[in-house]
């Protein structure tokens, strides 16, 4: 599953992008961020305010309780800031 | 038509082009967003445009769609760029022409309005107290709101 | 700044000018008004705008001053033209451009409202039935309306 | 005092301006219409609809029962179509 950080969770984290392999446990975004967000350092940090963090799937805005699968392309990000 | 370039654009060449040889128009909306010098108390000497390629052209393209579903266009055009810029520098180009001024007013509105919420960009602005994430505004998901279709 | 000429005007241009090396400008609205080759049913080959010189001055004058004291614009623009126009051509150029994109639009939608109703200009339209005045737009009248300030 | 016609006034009255002099009891916007009006022709074909009519003062929109004076500009025109 490749995950993709943009601004200051790609800045917290120090990768922009990344390939993960969470346990079968981890069935959607939320559970994906508790994931990341226990292996401590920069995640925990960047999903430490974890209402403020977007996600989407497969370039499609997504909520927490979307579900993932292996292959899917998921990104984290901060509220859009463009125009 | 959309375009996520780090390269300037000329607005009167692409207005121009949108609306050469179709008589049917009858009015253009153009706006053209600039790096301001100024954010909240802080001067702004440069910024960074950074973006989501791919989910980018997914979002302009699927945003450009739903206004041309909503208003009677005859011609759109999304230009957004990325990378760093000055102050002063052109941001974004959104066109809408239309037979009549208020569907290619309106369409114009509802783009920008749209663009600044779901548009996947985001600013690190340089200031005099440093590198910075600028924060969302929450007045522009209250503009963005009054789009919502009701049903 | 108002233009009343016989001449074309050069949209990309006159935008670069009225916003260059004003960096407190974030976002610049432009409407363009172009001549439509089909009025109702009928085809249209050209049509001549008349209006009344010094009056015309005055209340575009007097209109870019309305917006200029309802929304905190840092520049403005009117241009109009007269004279014998074919279908494609520029009519009408409104710029106006504001630290925020939502002054810039309401000002610009403002001023072509507006002027609709107040700017001296007839439209005399050559069709395939022969020479004929435009009509005054019912809509034209609501849609100034709705700038009305109460008290 | 001069006065002005545009669009199809013009067209009907066959003169874009002319001065005229009319007697002291006519004092106002629409004392001046029927004034012109009664002058027959182009000027009655012109006038016969009046609520159609426009008029401006010294190049600001009037109403009927606007005074004028002489050495006044008026005007008198169909609703703008401008823009």
């Amino acid at each position: 599953m490749k995950v993709l950080y943009f601004a200051w969770l790609k800045t917290k984290i120090g990768v922009g992008e990344e390939d993960v392999d969470p346990p079968a446990d981890v069935r959607d975004i939320a559970g994906l961020v508790e994931w990341l967000k226990a292996r401590g350092g920069g995640y925990a940090e960047a999903f430490a305010e974890v209402s403020v963090v977007k996600a989407a799937v497969n370039q499609e805005f997504a909520e927490p309780d979307q579900a993932i699968a292996a292959g899917d392309e998921i990104a984290f990000f901060p509220p859009v800031t463009g125009g | 038509m959309i375009r996520v370039q780090r390269e300037d654009f000329d607005v009167g060449a692409e207005l121009e082009k949108l609306t050469a040889g179709n008589h049917a128009i009858g009015g253009a909306v153009s706006f053209v967003g600039l790096v301001r010098d100024i954010a909240g108390d802080a001067e702004v000497s440069a910024m960074t445009l950074e973006h989501y390629p791919g989910m980018t052209e997914k979002q302009l393209g699927a945003i450009e769609e739903e206004a041309n579903r909503r208003w009677p266009l005859e011609a759109s055009l999304i230009i957004h760029r990325y990378g760093r810029l000055e102050p002063g520098d052109r941001i974004v180009l959104v066109i809408c022409a239309s037979p009549h001024r208020e569907a290619a007013f309106e369409a114009a509105a509802f783009l920008m309005d749209w663009l600044k919420t779901k548009a996947p960009f985001w600013k690190l602005e340089d200031t005099d107290t440093g590198a910075q994430w600028v924060d969302a505004r929450d007045s522009d998901g209250d503009a963005a709101a009054r789009w919502r279709e009701s049903g």
